[in-house]
């Protein structure tokens, strides 16, 4: 505004000083107001009143227990009285393994729909009325007195001895009748052996130490309760001599399972055709090639007769040549050979002639001489489903001859076989108490409900196998008003009478009173379940519970989590008994016409359903199918084509008792002839978060001959109107390696001829730039893909570390997942003249039909180039001194730029709010998703799971794999502490939790700065490969190559 | 009522050829604090008028060095001196990534500086103007209005009227305003 | 004109808010915060420096502090993340038997008498995304083996570690934040070339 | 031709009269070669005083029932789009349809289309400016003003996309207590702020700069004092003055200049979003040239869509003329060839480099599940513009407004193929996905049209919408001057003019 234009303009209209002061004072009031706005909330920190002695040094890290989750001894990480971590124990007791479920205990833990206290049910749960303990107990107890005789205990299998004794003393006092109903077991197993040997016990496989394994639809990778797969592991790497040489697995099965996809040579066989064709080849081995004992032995000559290699491969479909080399092979490494049966496919109705066979096979191979099975320690599953007495029962109950049922860790209403009807029987019975966790289906029609307390708020023990015996002691204190079933069962066993349950009552009541808040001393335990429990183990640790020598014993338990008899006996020899060969004449028999059968498999992670309202259990992918959120009904890709399908349409099972409509799945390598369902899908009343996911397939199976028959069902499979889409958690399931080499796999031959084999792939150009130094250390991680067998319990660690949270079924089928480890599964395309097209990754016949299964745990790779950290304008990605790809939430306010970025695809964007409710009702009526993310993640007390050192994601925040860098740290202010390098951390030092977590020891963690740490080592090993070298990001995850034993 | 007080004359042409004559009259006449008032720039009259060329340029060429300068120092400071972080593995200094930003603070600095520049050098290279909400030139709509400034050190208000006359315009006028002075 | 004086106060109150934002985003500072606590608990009474004096009665009193060490109530900072604070129990070692008839001990002795925790309110107050260790710093050692955390203060006066960060809680009477106890303060140390540090973002954040 | 010779145009009233072509008059030129005298780029025998009242009549009278039926739909729309905004602030990007593995979607694809047709008014300003097109003069006010209003309708998207939008100026390098933590200049994002920022305020200060003699041109027109006063703060007091002028021409012509690699720079930039990354299909080094090519297409595209509404309902037609609309099909079919090459390099290089992850991508982009999107986009590109080959075409305003939009639809689709096609299946099969838009999606497109036509509405509305001086600069003085000549005033002295008649410096 120029001066010249003075009469335009007006004079000098500059703000005055006092006006600017005013103005200034104004502002900054503003600002003040506006920081004081902004200040974080006051905080408080609650000092304890009077700090345990114990917890002096345990201010903020975490304290570990040993303890039993359904049997299976784990270790619990626990912070601040909350447990955070199920984990492995470091040491494999032998005989257990811990399964998805377990690991994913604490979302059980934590379940806000599990019932909060007793309940008045009355028949009608939406009308139940809390109770209080004392009267349910005086109740049933004054019941048990009067109708004792005709009252049910209704349990699930019982594994802890105590609890055993006590229901025995109930049974005793009261003449209460125990039925057990485990819906999965092994029964063909558990009838054949003791037919074929006199005693009951089934040995374990020594998986470690046969050359060959050939499994007859074995499915010990898929059910990893036996702790088979850690076994199985020890002898696939290649390059090992001696005991440690490379052993070699076949595997016959219909249904591709995990097991079958980690075959070296897998042959298609159905269910109910199985038993024969082991019989064929045990007829080739022993009247052929008169091969083991038996060989020349008439009774297993005609037995066996009618089972010639040419009359099985005809009737069976499959290749008599494929059945004769395999049969060669066998017979060449006799006595270093195991015959693994079980699995879904000896729930066939032929299953105890499979078994049979398989013993058969393993008397005539030696194996038992050579001394490739565990007598001490027998595999660890139950042995009955005991379905017959159930049925017995509805039937008693429908008749009116039950008083009062009393339901504890069973669920028959949701998974009893076909023609049970136990929800019908229910309604004829007077009194119903069901001491579940919830108002399940079968609690939903009781009177009462009496919610058990989940294992980790209670005492108990369990039975291992061998007679070792494992203690479960509680970890926190219960969240709700729940009583643990021991402590149950304890007091109404005192109060009917029974003395060492009294005894354990007036332990308690005796009790010096408890001191005053002001003093330093503690409280004795209050609980009847301590109190029993020490007098049960008082026989075993040798000394009285008065003694201090017990109370050392006892600690010594508790600290070690077990306790394991001195040597016991050595196991009674064992003696074939020809005259289980009669079994046999099942395989002929029991197959169904030309048409389709049914397997009922139980479900990778839910396994029988028992934790239907498990978030992280339904989210875990599927090893083969990589359904999340509910099952399929898998069918064999030519007849899926045939009958032009597309994954989700719907189909109608029809198995004449039952009928289900169901998605259908093109299941690569299923038996053409075979069909499967996943058992433990479908619960109705879990929760909000299982509820009518999946179809439940338990109606489908059917009693015979005592045993449950949950394959070979015939069945028909016809269209019906709809599609239901599958939540995937993967995108192709193809590999042609010829196009993308990013799976490093060879054969047993090929790679020692040249043991870099596999590890082939496009050559990058040189960089531009210099390299970064790390001089201190250089974290880095090797992945054995010939040891990791793809159970995806890395999965399960991870996210139970790294508080990830659970997107739900449609946040899957949205491509939200937020799972920071994921197991890629490929099926390898075999090479072809002229390489594949592009149609080859929607999964032609000639890859799917008989897949080579490829399995790669992808996770971030921390690369040294890293392409998200580049395009990442916030600086929240960027790369650590020690080589670490870090990935900073508070800056990061979500391009999503570096997830595009990511040639790997591990970066995951938080979409939706997950830590917390939001509030607006409108919005969450707008934008149901909102309430439903809440739902499965952020309704107390499932915050309580959260690992304090991690911090919880917003939403809007990009996140990835951290190497678990929370531990990092923690191990380095450890070293700082102890005044040792910080910067030069042994092995062992940092486990992340996807490490910790594997079974099979396939992951290594360490620093690749120090050349003689164990990482430094595999990834310089020739074996070692690191993926897309073409694009230059340099991972810092060495994968080594998949061996295929194709020395045969 | 304030004082007036004559502070220039204007006539109208109404093309831009009379309007080239005229000013290049006026310029020979030795007038030097006039001003031609036209619709649209018209090409030649800086010329006419005997101006030199504007010299913008050279502001604009000093930004556009500012912005350069500014840029990369900003950058390098930034991303090597202050705070130096491996991203992706590249070296601190990567001045391949340097240039978009140098390129856009360029031409930033330069583009803006020069708008602005321009805009007051109209203000202040510039004779004193007749104020354009008092007069009503019609130099907006088709008028190349001839404009002599009393600040000529030639002025003399009737004589002045009298040459603009002379030179063909129409509607010659003394402009008076209250009480201004624009000296 | 009175539209333009608008304009131009418009504008003058833009920068100024302009500012004062910038201001404040800049500062984002903890200093100065001092809360009240549920119980007005004196450092200065309990950690200071004792001064003797004599009463009007002619008793020699201490009318300064007792000059208990941090340590004795904060028991854990060299052991791990926490310093921790002491649990009422060890306020009751002494105040079972002294100071009963002064007002705040009794209140802290009705906490106890109750069996609640005092609700103390957090002074120093990281927000929930900063993972700090105090077991980290105070054992940090160079080459030497001697403390990377300065013993002596700026007048070569010897002092704890703590008073690095903390200030000298010893002579405050309400603990109050003396340093700003943001991140520009934390890689102030951090980048000091002599403390070796981490500047790696996980070093906090994760 | 002199000046004195009444135009052969004078009778011009209106573009049926317009062939396109020059009139030859062989042998008149000045050195005795043709003449073409070209045809006028005003008509209607317009006088200057003429030109104010029918460019300006539309910001002073009291708007129309169909501005008002118009405005009141496209508030709808940005309404609409305010109230998607407000839900994706409090639900999340959740609402949106990206995911894993296409992180990005509908609003980068949004960012782009858009900022490509911001592309066409800087243009038209800067690179004809400098080529001395002087047709330009008819349409660079509101393709000025489009630029300007699809660079706000693209700036929200970056904001948006973000997961924690509040934190979008964490991308500002400003000092700060943490650190100081600045921003990464490694990142195409961080250029691209920088980009769009600048690309934005220079092309306002380009529009704004032009649009200075016409708010002296309303100024003097209005008669309301406040609103006198309020354009002659706007236009800073312009009265005209040659003084003035020649300081704002030679700004202009900076400004020209230096917008010219600017319009360039930002595509670029934004290409380089893509193309610095590792992704096949987007790692590719022809992206730049790329994207410049297709923002001119688009932007054209949707200068024509607009002027053929300007010369519908605003009466422009005697200003924006068939002439105009036919240069400016020609540009639009020159740069839909341009496109259709490089989309055909793209083939090519994808082939020749024998990347499998490269050739994968391409044949997936035009063959896979997204073929149909890719079919769009070849179709409404590189194909239909070639109707322009036919005169005939270029000059029917149905086919015009019918091709622009196909065209604008046709870009949209381009951006979806780049983005969608790329990210959907890169490395790893296992991750492979796909992705579709939610319906809050289509509200957020669908209320950044709101946006932009709010804007452009009020735009129409309130200022010239075609630059009256410019405008007055191109046309026939001898036609448009208000008086008629009087006698021949004394020609001016040849030193002045360099030797060339005076005359000369007016036509081009």
């Amino acid at each position: 505004m120029s001066g010249h234009q003075t009469n335009a303009l007006p004079e000098a209209t500059g703000v005055d000083r006092r006006e600017f002061l005013r103005l200034s004072s104004v502002v900054a009031a503003a600002a003040a107001l506006g920081s004081a706005a902004c200040q974080v909330p006051p905080e408080n920190s609650v000092a304890f009143h009077d700090m345990p002695e114990n917890l002096v040094d345990g201010m903020g890290k975490a304290r570990y227990f040993h303890t039993v989750i359904d049997g299976a001894p784990v270790l619990v990480r626990t912070r601040e009285g909350r447990p955070i971590l199920v984990a492995p124990r470091a040491d494999a007791i032998n005989g257990r393994g811990v399964t998805a479920r377990h690991q994913a205990a604490l979302m059980d833990l934590y379940d806000p729909d599990r019932a909060r206290g007793p309940l008045s049910v009355r028949r009608r749960p939406d009308a139940a009325v809390s109770l209080a303990w004392n009267s349910v107990s005086a109740d049933v107890v004054s019941r048990l007195k009067d109708t004792g005789r005709t009252s049910v205990l209704l349990t699930g299998p019982v594994q802890s001895p105590a609890l055993t004794s006590a229901i025995e003393a109930l049974r005793t006092q009261t003449g209460l009748r125990h039925v057990v109903w485990s819906p999965l077991a092994s029964e063909a197993a558990a009838e054949a052996w003791p037919r074929a040997f006199g005693h009951a016990a089934v040995p374990r496989p020594k998986l470690d130490a046969a050359d060959l394994v050939v499994g007859l639809g074995a499915d010990f990778l898929d059910d990893s309760s036996t702790g088979l797969d850690r076994d199985f592991a020890i002898r696939r790497a290649p390059g090992g001599a001696g005991a440690r040489r490379m052993s070699r697995f076949v595997q016959l099965e219909g249904r591709l399972s995990l097991t079958g996809a980690n075959a070296d040579s897998r042959i298609r066989v159905r269910d109910s055709r199985l038993a024969s064709v082991a019989a064929a080849l045990a007829h080739e081995l022993i009247v052929v090639k008169g091969l083991g004992p038996l060989a020349g032995n008439a009774e297993a000559a005609r037995a066996l007769a009618p089972f010639t290699i040419e009359a099985v491969s005809t009737g069976a479909g499959v290749p008599a040549d494929a059945l004769r080399k395999l049969a060669t092979e066998l017979a060449a490494a006799s006595g270093h050979a195991l015959v693994v049966a079980g699995g879904p496919a000896s729930t066939s109705s032929s299953g105890v002639a499979l078994e049979t066979a398989a013993i058969l096979l393993n008397v005539t191979l030696g194996a038992f001489e050579a001394g490739l099975f565990d007598e001490a320690a027998p595999l660890s599953r139950e042995a009955a489903t005991h379905a017959d007495a159930l049925a017995t029962l509805a039937d008693e109950m429908r008749s009116g001859g039950v008083a009062m049922l009393i339901v504890a860790g069973a669920n028959p209403v949701y998974d009893a076989p076909t023609g049970v009807n136990f929800a019908e029987a229910m309604a004829k019975v007077p009194y119903i108490v069901s001491l579940n966790d919830r108002l399940d289906e079968t609690g939903r029609l009781a009177d009462v409900l009496a919610p058990a307390s989940h294992p980790f708020e209670a005492w108990g023990d369990a039975e291992l196998p061998g007679g070792a015996c494992a203690v479960q002691q509680p970890v926190m204190q219960p969240l709700f008003d729940t009583r643990g079933l021991l402590e149950v069962m304890v007091d109404w066993a005192a109060a009917v009478g029974d003395p060492a349950c009294v005894a354990a009552v007036k332990a308690v009541t005796t009790l010096p009173p408890a001191p005053a808040v002001n003093t330093a001393e503690r409280a004795p335990s209050t609980s009847l379940a301590w109190h029993y429990l020490r007098a049960a183990w008082a026989s075993r640790l040798g000394n009285d519970t008065g003694d201090p020598a017990f109370d050392a014993a006892w600690n010594e338990v508790l600290r070690a989590g077990y306790w394991k008899p001195a040597a016991s006996g050595d196991a009674p020899p064992r003696h074939f008994d020809a005259g289980a060969l009669a079994a046999l004449a099942m395989a002929g028999s029991s197959a169904p016409a030309d048409g389709l059968e049914l397997q009922l498999y139980p479900h990778g992670s839910l396994n029988d359903g028992r934790s239907g309202n498990n978030g992280w259990l339904h989210e875990l992918p599927d090893p083969i199918t990589r359904i999340t959120w509910g099952g399929a009904l898998s069918m064999a890709p030519r007849r899926f084509d045939e009958m032009g399908l597309a994954n989700g349409d719907l189909v109608e099972v029809d198995a004449g008792h039952a009928k289900l409509v169901v998605p259908v799945y093109r299941h690569a390598g299923m038996h053409h002839d075979q069909v499967a369902l996943p058992l433990g899908l479908g619960r109705t009343a879990c929760g909000p978060i299982g509820a009518d996911v999946g179809p439940n397939a338990f109606p489908l199976r059917q009693r015979a001959n005592g045993r449950l028959i949950a394959a070979g069902l015939p069945v028909s499979v016809k269209r019906a109107q709809g599609n239901e889409p599958l939540a995937f958690a993967q995108g192709s399931d193809v590999i042609d390696r010829e196009a993308r080499p990013i799976v490093p796999t060879t054969t047993l031959t090929a790679f020692e001829a040249n043991a870099a084999a596999g590890t082939e792939q496009f050559e990058g150009g040189p960089s531009a730039w210099p390299e970064h130094e790390y001089p201190n250390a250089r974290w880095a991680m090797a992945i054995d893909l010939s040891t990791c067998n793809g159970c995806g319990k890395c999965v399960i660690g991870c996210q139970a570390e790294n508080n990830i949270p659970v997107v739900g079924r449609r946040g899957m089928l949205d491509g939200r997942e937020m799972s920071w480890i994921r197991i890629d599964r490929y099926y390898d395309a075999p090479e072809k003249e002229g390489g594949w097209g592009a149609e080859v990754w929607d999964g032609p016949l000639d890859v799917v039909e008989e897949p080579q299964t490829l399995f790669e745990p992808m996770l971030c790779q921390h690369c040294e180039n890293a392409p998200c950290e580049t395009v990442c304008p916030f600086s929240a990605t960027m790369h650590s001194e020690d080589g670490l790809n870090q990935q900073i939430y508070n800056r990061c306010v979500g391009t999503r730029y570096c997830a595009n970025n990511c040639p790997f695809k591990v970066r995951r964007f938080n979409y939706w709010e997950m830590s917390k409710q939001q509030d607006s009702s409108f919005f969450r009526w707008l934008v149901p998703r909102i309430a439903k993310n809440a739902e499965l993640n952020a309704r107390p007390p499932m915050q309580m799971k959260n690992n304090p050192e991690v911090t919880v994601r917003s939403r809007g925040v990009m996140e990835k794999c951290s190497f678990c860098v929370q531990r990092i740290r923690l191990a380095r202010a450890e070293a700082t502490r102890n005044g040792t390098d910080h910067n030069n951390l042994p092995d062992d030092a940092v486990v992340p939790a996807c490490m910790e977590a594997c079974p099979t020891k396939a992951i290594t963690f360490g620093n690749a700065h120090a050349p003689n740490s164990r990482v430094s080592q595999l990834a310089s090993s020739p074996r070692a490969m690191k993926l897309l070298e073409s694009v230059g990001v340099k991972p810092a995850i060495s994968y080594l190559t998949k061996v295929r034993n194709d020395k045969a | 009522m304030k004082p007036t007080s004559i502070t220039g004359v204007l006539g109208d042409f109404h093309g831009p050829d009379e309007a080239l004559a005229a000013a290049a009259r006026v310029r020979s006449e030795g007038w030097t604090h006039f001003d031609m008032l036209t619709p649209f720039a018209v090409h030649g009259m800086e010329d006419a008028m005997g101006q030199r060329r504007s010299w913008i340029p050279w502001v604009t060429g000093g930004l556009a060095l500012f912005g350069i300068l500014f840029a990369q120092a900003f950058q390098n400071y930034v991303m090597v001196y202050d705070w130096p972080m491996n991203f992706g593995g590249k070296p601190h200094a990567s001045w391949p990534a340097f240039v978009p930003i140098t390129f856009e603070l360029m031409v930033l600095c330069a583009a803006i500086g020069s708008a602005i520049t321009a805009i007051v050098a109209g203000k202040k290279d510039t004779v004193p103007q007749p104020p354009p909400l008092l007069v009503k030139t019609g130099a907006t709509v088709d008028r190349f209005v001839l404009w002599i400034s009393s600040t000529d050190p030639k002025w003399q208000a009737d004589a002045a009227q009298r040459f603009v006359q002379s030179l063909g315009a129409d509607d010659v006028r003394l402009v008076e305003v209250e009480g201004a002075n624009h000296a | 004109m009175k539209g333009r004086s608008v304009i131009r106060i418009a504008i003058t109150v833009l920068v100024l808010f302009v500012m004062a934002s910038l201001g404040y985003a800049l500062s984002n500072v903890r200093k100065g915060y001092a809360p009240r606590q549920p119980i007005a608990f004196s450092h200065k009474r309990m950690a200071g420096a004792p001064v003797m004096q004599v009463n009007e009665k002619g008793e020699n009193v201490n009318v300064g502090g007792f000059g208990i060490p941090c340590l004795y109530c904060h028991t854990m900072p060299y052991k791990g993340r926490h310093s921790t604070l002491p649990s009422t129990a060890v306020c009751m070692n002494c105040h079972s038997t002294v100071g009963l008839n002064k007002e705040w001990v009794l209140k802290m002795k009705e906490y106890w008498d109750r069996g609640e925790p005092i609700p103390w309110v957090k002074v120093h107050d990281l927000p929930d995304f900063v993972y700090f260790d105090h077991s980290a710093h105070l054992n940090a050692k160079n080459e030497k083996g001697e403390s990377k955390l300065p013993l002596v203060d700026e007048e070569g006066k010897p002092m704890v570690a703590c008073q690095n960060c903390h200030g000298k809680v010893a002579e405050m009477e309400i603990v109050s934040v003396q340093k700003p106890f943001n991140m520009q303060w934390c890689l102030d140390c951090h980048r000091k070339p002599e403390m070796k540090a981490s500047t790696d973002c996980v070093a906090c954040h994760r | 031709m002199t000046r004195h010779d009444v135009s052969p145009y004078a009778t011009v009233m209106d573009d049926s009269q317009l062939s396109g072509r020059p009139i030859v008059v062989p042998g008149a030129g000045p050195y005795g070669g043709d003449l073409e005298i070209p045809e006028p780029l005003v008509t209607g025998a317009k006088k200057w005083a003429d030109v104010d009242r029918d460019i300006c009549m539309h910001a002073e009278q009291f708007p129309t029932k169909r501005w008002w039926l118009a405005f009141s739909v496209a508030l709808c729309f940005l309404g609409l789009l305010v109230f998607s905004l407000i839900t994706l602030f409090y639900a999340g990007m959740g609402i949106a349809g990206v995911n894993q593995p296409v992180g990005w979607g509908s609003f980068i694809i949004n960012f782009v289309f858009w900022i490509g047709i911001g592309h066409a008014g800087t243009l038209i300003s800067a690179v004809l400016y400098l080529f001395r097109q002087q047709w330009r003069t008819g349409i660079n006010r509101a393709a000025e003003a489009m630029t300007l209003f699809a660079v706000c309708c693209a700036g929200i998207f970056p904001v948006i996309h973000l997961g924690r939008p509040w934190f979008a100026y964490w991308l500002v390098p400003y000092p700060n207590a943490r650190g100081p933590l600045w921003i990464n200049f490694n990142s195409p994002l961080a250029w691209d702020i920088f980009a769009i920022s600048t690309y934005g305020l220079v092309s306002l200060t380009f529009w704004y700069l032009g649009l200075l003699p016409d708010l002296a041109t309303l100024r003097d027109r209005a008669t309301h004092p406040w609103r006198q006063k309020l354009f002659n703060a706007m236009s800073f007091g312009w009265n005209g003055s040659q003084r003035a002028w020649r300081h704002y021409e030679s700004a202009y012509m900076v400004l020209a200049a230096l917008a010219t690699p600017l319009v360039f720079s930002v595509h670029t930039i934004v290409s380089f979003d893509f193309a610095t990354s590792v992704i096949p299909g987007w790692h590719t080094t022809i992206f730049p040239p790329y994207f410049v090519i297709g923002a001119i297409f688009s932007g054209f595209a949707m200068v024509i869509t607009l002027m053929t509404f300007m010369r519908g309902y605003f009466g422009m037609k005697n200003y924006i003329t068939l002439n105009h609309m036919e240069n400016m099909a020609k540009i639009l079919m020159l740069t839909g060839m341009l496109v259709g090459f490089a989309y055909a390099t793209e083939f090519f290089m994808a082939w020749y480099s024998g990347s499998a992850y490269e050739g994968f991508v391409f044949k997936n982009r035009a063959f896979g599940p997204y073929g149909w999107a890719y079919a769009i986009m070849f179709t409404c590109n590189a194909i239909i513009p070639q109707v322009f080959w036919f005169k005939s075409m270029r000059r029917h305003t149905l086919v015009l407004f019918i091709v622009s939009i196909l065209v604008n639809v046709g870009m949209w689709f381009e951006r979806y193929v780049i983005v969608v096609s790329s990210l959907h299946r890169d490395y790893l099969p296992s991750s492979w996905g796909m992705y579709a838009l939610s319906r809050w999606d289509y509200a957020i497109l669908l209320g950044s049209f709101g946006l932009f036509f709010t804007l452009f509405l009020l735009f129409v509305r309130m200022l010239p919408v075609v630059a009256i001086s410019e405008v007055k600069s191109v046309m026939d003085p001898t036609v448009a001057r208000g008086v008629p000549a009087k006698a021949a005033p004394s020609p001016m002295p040849a030193a002045l003019t360099g030797g060339i008649p005076a005359t000369a410096l007016q036509e081009t």
